[in-house]
């Protein structure tokens, strides 16, 4: 689709993209379990819409699936399962962080900083928007990936690790064309990552009665030992 | 040329030889026949593969050359059959002759002959194969096989820690040495062409290292990494540290090969590169390898004064004499540098000799502990003594054996220290003031180390074969059987001869130092009287014949002229001492106290010597004690600060393996952006 | 010269410096008693201690072996053929050519060698501190005494003793530093090679401080005689060396006649004789060492050598 | 053979994929162990006959599948040893049921994995289209996962856990880098199916945009380096290793390294067909020397036993990428050469730990000694394992790293130095542990195993061979896919 023809078409996707991102930086400072799980749903919502426009827009009908998976999986199914699993497993509802929210909130904007740094064109291309809209992409994947490694719930790393999908799914969404058999395989790992994800946490639950990871450091494989 | 087969295809039928009879070994290992079946064939067999070599170099045939359509893919494996090859196929396999010949009898008292046959036949094969590899991925495969064979030979008494430990050492220097070479090798190959088309692997065939030289700093390069490469496998300080250790872990006969064999084939390694595969060298570089020479040689003898295993006396005398060898090689480097050839040819056949004579006494040396070893028990020379009463036939052996390595005239060894010094006197025709300066210097280092080889030779043979027996073992020692004696007798012999005919083998070595040098000495059968004449009568010249003879008449003479006038009554009594009543054999001088003097003179700087004395109080009756404890500086200095390092980082990164996987993914992340920081600063 | 001159040549001189050994020491012993102010032996006594010595029975430990036994007739032949090979009266004997400087060095090395091995064969205490004290002192000497060679042979251009002494005895290498040095070096060698003072004390047997003697404190009858005339003939054969490198004036060339080798062997003696009065005298000017400060004094004597090597260079710029 | 398969409606490529596939299911239905360990057998033996058919057959391209010189000899040698370790496996697995480490219900889905598993990794190997190869990598991934936590130990669920979270935050990093690429290629060849095959990128390289295409390939690395296990990305990889079971340390070290290399190196060839893009080489030497040096010197800390040969694969990952970004014909011959005789001798050394540790009882190092006097066969194939893959010759990692370090050192003489430094550390580490092993006094329990040694002397075998011989068609081929890699 030829730039010019609907630069309003553009302004609305570039906007739904600017959301998601914006919804990752606000999951950073999530200092609450239950309020990390509300964004992060939020977040989805915002990414359902951009898809769906992104369909609209490219006139490609299948990213309408792909939309409606991420509407139903992310939005409402995960969501409500990890409020549940908050619930019964009782669980800290104050998130240890790592390092404290501005520290995070700065190292956070650095990231979008570097995405917007590494995918800036050297030459002119086709297509600056579209590049910028893969650069909030690229931003929200390492927002994600910050998430998982400042937060020591487990839960909220889960989280974190979902919002760097919603990520891939902006980036996949936003090439325009890229063929179907990547959205099946993006709803595919996302299933299978979340059952297994179930799975482990249920196991972990079984036996350490905790999804803190910072338990399972006593089992390394191996123990300091000397010499 | 034998019944239409070139001379190398013979010498590797030679090694297929001893590749069968190491798998027989492997095959046959825990039957009592297998010892004699394994050793007399390896006796045959190098007795052939000496022949081949006396039949190369007396003939003066020209290289041959063969390559299999094995190795290297495209090029093959290439083995060439020169003088230098010959020579050093020479000394191997007569070493190896007498060792198998030994083994027949030693053989017999390996507890577990299984782990030992299998390997032997294999350690044989793999240093005739690095003789004749003439291409680098044959030389270096053939190079570390020897390695790997020689190692399960040291750990061959597995229970032992000191073995295994020695084993790890070993195989460490071992491929540090083989990657020291795998690297002189690149530098001289140069990076190759495509290998797309038919060329292949070419260019890593010593004949194209020949063909295009590299640039200078590459050949430079090369030879330092050839010096290191080599050196490990020889014993040059400070990479000779795996030496005292694992020599002395094997069983004699083949400690005897380890010793006096395998150091040879480094030395061998370290002459085809840098003499013949990397073409001219930088004078300066001969000035590095004197001085590690010097270095290694006095360094050698001294750690060798001091022990008191016996097989690590030997294993450390082995160095210092390596250190010689070293001397030699790197004066013919000079003056070959400056154009000097004969000169050049007379250092080289200095160092090749050496490397002969050394190979005979050494082994017989080793023989000598091993038969010490199987009488007693012991390897300990503080436990020993008095064997010349017990073993008559090893003690008269074994002294010619310790008077030829201490370079004592009129036998072998002090031949080739004789040339050597010729060398050094030779030094002020070079054009380098700091060679003239150094090359004294490191003619006093050799002169050091023969003196002090002379003591180290009177301390083993005196504590182990003289006095009086320090304990029950020695005293109950026996003679060793017909085997291990004929074997130090045939080697014992040699020595005397090339002592006393020097000049037969010299010019055995013309062809090589023609080849290596250009030049070679003049031939010596043709001097008047046998002499030894290295560049004229008028500069210097030596006669072992003569010299021997004088020495035979004049004891000869004075015994009679005793016999006739003086009185011939004997009288048997104890000692005198001073008067002393002969007290118990525990007030001999032991190995370490006469060592002292010399301990004392070096201590501190060479040995890093610390002493802790207990003397009880007047009156007190505890007993009192004396510690000492020397380090070598190679630990001190090179391989304690190593370990350490490694020890230490390996702490510091083993943290890695107990981090959280949100650290890892922390790791992951920094990752991602350094590599992203990377991206946006690319142009 | 024809065979049939040279082999009696070179015969007499193996045999004079046999015979004249123990003259030699007479003197030695004559001159320090004198300086003692006692009147001392007469000149000839070591003749007749020789004599008595070999003319009483020898007794030989319980458990001394072939090694034990061997050593003197060893040690006197290895320390004869020695002396007989360095010049004396003449150069260009016959046989002067089968052992240079070097050789001759080495050959008095496999004397110790011998002697000291002999040493430990009965299993003292006393044998085995003489064995190590004199490998230790060996082990310091020898270098010394090569860089000797080396500073000599440098400048002569060869290591013929023969070569040198005909070359030197022309006067045209003039007066040097570099010889200077050398003869100092190899005087100090000397000193403690024949177990001199300040080294060793020939006529001690006091326990701490023998070196020789304590070697050979088990021999009696033919057997220490033996040893004893090996000794003497060593200090002929050092005073022929310094003789012969230092000061050849007068020693006969090649192909001399019979009245220059008349005057050779009269040069000789003379030279021997100044030697033999000069020794004591510097002897009884100093004392006796402790052990362990001979490394002190070789190490300057190897100094000195080494310092004679590298003047050398600088003295003559090739 | 060939005319056998010809006969058959799908090509050997297809088959490769649809045997493991179908045999999936049919593992899963069938509830004896031994059963399913004979199907299992069958499948992968089949799969290696369609390997080996794969030799023979043309060389073409589609959109999503392509045959070419550089992943038929992937495919072979995947199949291969997936076949062996099958063999091993039955013995191994039959072992544990017996000593109860294991029931039977658990191993009913273990067969099912491996053939899925194999199926993924040669979906990957034969793969054009880039998303496909990522699904292959991928799927895996996964199915190894479920391997590691078989035993259900804590130390098995952390290790599974670990390798599950570094594994998934891969998968998503290396699928960011395939839609770069992607977007980067649609630009160019046009949007749709073609913009997604290797070919037609690699084709149109040289118009990429060289700034999009070097952030691809950073995530790229980073997504298929942690599969491939070099350093930094490599913390799931000792874990995973020492806590599944044996046959499973074996093809990870032996095949799943080996394949997301391959997926690199397809990107790689892309990425240095741009000259305006970042050094692919560079990158590539870099983090194979940190990975080399880094796991030697681990290795000298490691009480587990299959931990510490873990490590030595990441040190042999390291070497190849070095050799990779070296480039050139010399030593990407030497780098290819180098995967595959890690793949024989790891997965041997693998094979024999398996029972060393099932008849000693235990994984920790200390506890095991003196082998060479109470397990003798074991003790020497332990043995040959540990000198082959140190590099010692007669073997052809000797082979390969003769070559790399000659045709490196006159180029990178300082970085080589480097190389060779941690092949020394590594030798020291392996040896000291190796020696302990198998030297000394027998210690502990030594229970009578019965090993399965013939595809343990089998890899030897072909290891011992290559480093004496290579053969020339296997040459060639060498030759023309290291010509390829550029």
């Amino acid at each position: 689709m030829a730039a010019g023809t609907s630069t309003f078409l553009f302004d609305i996707a570039h906007l739904l993209a600017g959301g998601v991102l914006v919804l990752s930086l606000m999951l950073l400072v999530q200092d609450r379990l239950t309020a990390v799980i509300n964004v992060f749903a939020l977040q989805a919502v915002v990414l359902a819409l951009s898809v769906g426009w992104q369909s609209l827009v490219q006139g490609a009908p299948h990213l309408l699936v792909t939309a409606l998976i991420t509407l139903l999986a992310k939005a409402l199914i995960i969501p409500t399962a990890l409020h549940r699993i908050v619930r019964k497993l009782d669980v800290h509802r104050e998130i240890e962080r790592v390092i404290g929210g501005g520290p995070t909130m700065l190292a956070g904007l650095g990231l979008v900083a570097l995405s917007i740094l590494v995918v800036h064109p050297v030459v002119e291309t086709a297509d600056p928007v579209a590049r910028e809209d893969f650069a909030f992409a690229l931003a929200v994947v390492l927002l994600g990936l910050l998430m998982m490694i400042t937060r020591r719930n487990a839960v909220s790393q889960v989280v974190g690790f979902m919002s760097l999908e919603n990520g891939l799914i902006l980036a996949a969404t936003g090439a325009k064309g890229m063929p179907l058999v990547v959205e099946v395989s993006v709803a595919f790992s996302v299933l299978i990552a979340f059952i297994v994800f179930g799975v482990f946490v249920f196991r972990i639950r079984e036996r350490f009665d905790t999804v803190d990871v910072n338990v399972l450091e006593r089992f390394r494989g191996e123990q300091r030992e000397h010499l | 040329m034998v019944g239409g087969m070139s001379d190398v295809a013979i010498g590797l039928v030679c090694i297929a030889g001893f590749f069968g009879i190491g798998l027989s070994g492997a095959v046959l290992g825990r039957l009592r026949i297998a010892t004699p079946i394994v050793y007399g064939a390896s006796f045959v067999v190098a007795l052939a593969a000496v022949a081949l070599a006396l039949g190369v170099l007396l003939g003066e045939a020209p290289p041959s050359m063969v390559v299999l359509p094995i190795g290297l893919p495209g090029t093959g494996a290439h083995f060439r059959l020169d003088t230098l090859s010959a020579f050093f196929v020479l000394v191997v396999d007569l070493g190896a002759a007498a060792a198998s010949f030994y083994g027949i009898g030693y053989g017999r008292h390996e507890p577990e002959p299984a782990r030992v046959l299998p390997f032997y036949g294999a350690f044989l094969a793999g240093m005739n194969l690095v003789l004749l590899a003439a291409d680098a991925f044959t030389f270096l495969l053939s190079w570390e096989f020897m390695s790997l064979a020689s190692w399960a030979l040291v750990v061959v008494h597995h229970r032992e820690s000191a073995s295994i430990r020695a084993g790890l050492l070993y195989l460490l220097m071992a491929s540090f040495g083989t990657l020291c070479l795998l690297l002189a090798f690149g530098l001289l190959a140069g990076p190759g062409a495509a290998i797309g088309g038919t060329a292949g692997f070419d260019h890593l065939t010593f004949a194209h290292m020949r063909a295009s030289p590299p640039a200078e700093i590459f050949a430079a390069l090369a030879t330092v990494l050839a010096l290191l490469g080599a050196g490990s496998k020889a014993g040059l300080m400070p990479l000779h540290v795996w030496l005292p250790l694992a020599h002395p872990a094997a069983p004699s006969h083949v400690s005897a090969l380890l010793s006096g064999v395998m150091t040879k084939v480094g030395v061998y390694a370290f002459v085809r590169i840098v003499f013949d595969v990397a073409g001219n060298i930088d004078p300066w570089s001969g000035l590095v390898v004197v001085i590690a020479g010097g270095t290694t040689a006095v360094m050698g003898v001294l750690y060798a004064v001091m022990q008191r295993d016996l097989k690590r006396l030997l294993a450390y005398s082995t160095v210092e004499n390596v250190g010689i060898v070293f001397i030699g090689l790197g004066l013919a480097l000079a003056f070959r540098a400056a154009g000097q050839g004969p000169a050049a040819a007379l250092a080289l056949a200095a160092a090749f000799l050496h490397v002969l004579n050394h190979s005979l006494f050494k082994g017989l040396l080793f023989f000598g502990a091993g038969a010490v070893l199987t009488a007693t028990g012991e390897r300990d020379t503080e436990k020993l003594g008095g064997l010349v009463h017990t073993m008559p036939h090893t003690a008269v052996v074994v002294l010619i054996g310790c008077m030829s390595i201490a370079a004592l005239p009129p036998l072998n060894g002090f031949v080739s220290e004789w040339l050597t010094f010729q060398a050094i006197l030779m030094s002020p025709q070079l054009p380098q003031w700091g060679l003239k300066f150094a090359v004294p210097v490191v003619g006093a280092l050799l002169a050091l180390a023969a003196a002090l080889a002379g003591a180290c030779f009177v301390k083993a043979y005196g504590i182990v074969f003289l006095g009086r027996p320090r304990t029950p073992a020695a005293a109950g020692a026996h003679e060793v059987d017909g085997f291990s004696l004929a074997a130090m007798t045939a080697l014992a012999t040699l020595c005397v001869l090339i002592g006393i005919l020097p000049g037969v083998v010299i010019d055995m070595l013309a062809p090589l130092t023609r080849d290596l040098a250009g030049s070679a000495l003049p031939a010596q059968v043709e001097v008047p009287w046998l002499s030894v004449v290295p560049i004229a009568q008028s500069r210097s010249s030596y006669n072992g014949l003569v010299v021997f003879a004088f020495l035979f008449c004049a004891a000869l003479m004075a015994a009679l002229a005793v016999h006739r006038l003086a009185s011939k009554t004997t009288r048997k009594s104890p000692p005198w001492d001073c008067g002393y009543p002969l007290p118990s054999p525990r007030t001999q001088y032991s190995s370490a106290s006469f060592a002292m003097p010399i301990r004392r003179v070096f201590g501190s700087v060479v040995f890093g010597l610390t002493e802790r004395v207990d003397m009880p109080r007047p009156g007190d009756t505890r007993a009192g004690h004396f510690r000492y404890r020397l380090r070598d500086p190679a630990w001190r200095f090179a391989y304690g600060p190593l370990a350490r390092f490694v020890v230490r980082g390996a702490q510091h990164l083993n943290r890695l393996q107990f981090l959280t996987i949100r650290r890892y993914l922390a790791l992951v992340f920094a990752a991602l952006v350094v590599l992203m920081l990377v991206v946006a600063a690319w142009r | 010269m024809a065979l049939i001159l040279d082999l009696p040549l070179q015969l007499l001189q193996i045999v004079l410096v046999v015979a004249i050994a123990p003259l030699m020491m007479g003197v030695t012993r004559k001159v320090r008693a004198r300086l003692l102010r006692r009147v001392g032996p007469p000149l000839l006594q070591p003749y007749h201690d020789l004599w008595k010595l070999m003319h009483k029975e020898a007794v030989v430990a319980d458990n001394a072996s072939w090694v034990y036994r061997r050593a003197p007739y060893a040690l006197f032949a290895i320390t004869w053929v020695a002396a007989g090979l360095v010049p004396t009266y003449a150069t260009g004997l016959l046989f002067s050519w089968s052992a240079d400087l070097i050789a001759v060095v080495a050959l008095l090395g496999t004397g110790r060698f011998v002697l000291a091995l002999a040493g430990m064969d009965i299993g003292t205490a006393f044998g085995g501190i003489g064995s190590s004290r004199e490998m230790m002192i060996a082990s310091l000497a020898e270098p010394a005494m090569l860089m000797i060679s080396f500073a000599v042979a440098l400048i002569a251009g060869t290591t013929q003793l023969s070569a040198i002494a005909a070359l030197f005895s022309t006067g045209e290498v003039g007066v040097r530093v570099s010889l200077g040095l050398a003869l100092l070096a190899l005087i100090m060698v000397g000193i403690a090679e024949n177990a001199r003072i300040p080294i060793d004390n020939p006529s001690t047997h006091l326990e701490l401080t023998m070196v020789h003697e304590a070697m050979i404190l088990e021999y009696s009858g033919r057997h220490l005689a033996m040893i004893e005339l090996a000794a003497q003939v060593k200090l002929v054969l050092y005073f022929s060396l310094i003789a012969c490198l230092f000061v050849p004036f007068g020693i006969a060339g090649s192909d001399a006649g019979p009245l220059h080798l008349a005057l050779g062997i009269l040069a000789w003696l003379a030279k021997l004789t100044l030697f033999a009065v000069l020794l004591p005298i510097a002897e009884t000017s100093v004392a006796k060492m402790r052990v362990f400060r001979y490394p002190a004094f070789l190490g300057s004597a190897f100094a000195a050598a080494a310092l004679a090597v590298f003047l050398r260079f600088v003295s003559r710029g090739f | 053979m060939t005319s056998l398969l010809a006969a058959l409606p799908l090509a050997p490529v297809e088959l490769v994929l649809v045997i493991p596939a179908l045999a999936v299911p049919l593992l899963v239905v069938i509830p004896n162990y031994r059963a399913s360990a004979i199907v299992n057998v069958i499948a992968s033996g089949l799969t290696l006959a369609a390997g080996l058919a794969l030799l023979a057959a043309a060389r073409e391209r589609g959109d999503f599948l392509i045959v070419d010189d550089f992943n038929i000899f992937f495919v072979v040698l995947t199949t291969f040893i997936g076949f062996t370790t099958s063999v091993y496996s039955a013995t191994y697995i039959g072992h544990e049921i017996e000593t109860g480490h294991l029931t039977p219900a658990f191993v009913r889905f273990y067969h099912a994995m491996y053939q899925a598993m194999m199926a993924a990794m040669n979906l990957a190997l034969v793969a054009n289209n880039i998303g496909l190869m990522w699904v292959g990598v991928e799927g895996a991934t996964l199915a190894t996962v479920m391997m590691v936590g078989i035993y259900r130990t804590e130390a098995a669920i952390e290790a599974a856990w670990k390798y599950f979270i570094l594994g998934s935050v891969g998968i998503g990093l290396a699928f960011f880098g395939t839609i770069l690429v992607y977007m980067v290629a649609s630009s160019v060849v046009g949007t749709g199916v073609p913009a997604m095959a290797w070919d037609e990128i690699a084709k149109n390289a040289g118009a990429l945009d060289s700034k999009l295409l070097s952030l691809a390939f950073v995530f790229l690395l980073v997504g298929y380096g942690t599969k491939a296990g070099l350093a930094p990305f490599h913390a799931w990889l000792p874990d995973a290793h020492a806590e599944g079971p044996t046959p499973i340390s074996a093809v990870l070290s032996g095949l799943l390294l080996n394949v997301a290399l391959y997926a690199l190196l397809r990107f790689k060839m892309v990425v240095a067909g741009n000259l305006h893009a970042i050094d692919v080489g560079a990158i590539l030497m870099t983090l194979g020397l940190a990975s080399l040096v880094f796991a030697a010197l681990m290795l000298y800390r490691r009480r587990d036993i299959k931990r510490l040969f873990a490590y030595s694969s990441i040190e042999h990952m390291g070497i190849a990428a070095f050799a990779f970004g070296l480039g050139g014909p010399l030593a990407n011959f030497a780098g290819l050469l180098h995967m595959t005789m890690h793949s024989l001798i790891k997965s041997a050394i693998f094979f024999a730990v398996g029972h060393v540790v099932q008849a000693k009882g235990t994984q920790r190092i200390a506890d095991i000694s003196g082998l060479s006097v109470t397990h003798p066969m074991l003790a020497v194939g332990l043995a040959l394992g540990v000198i082959g893959i140190v590099g010692l010759p007669p073997f052809g990692v000797f082979t390969s790293e003769f070559l790399l370090v000659s045709a490196s050192v006159s180029r990178h003489p300082v970085l080589t130095v480097i190389l060779v430094a941690g092949v020394i550390l590594a030798l020291g580490a392996l040896v000291m542990r190796m020696q302990g092993l198998i030297f000394g006094a027998p210690t502990g329990k030594s229970d009578a195993v019965k090993a399965s040694a013939i595809p343990l002397f089998v890899h030897l075998a072909l290891a011992f061979a290559a480093g004496l011989w290579l053969p020339d068609p296997l040459v060639r081929w060498f030759r023309s896919v290291a010509a390829l890699l550029g």
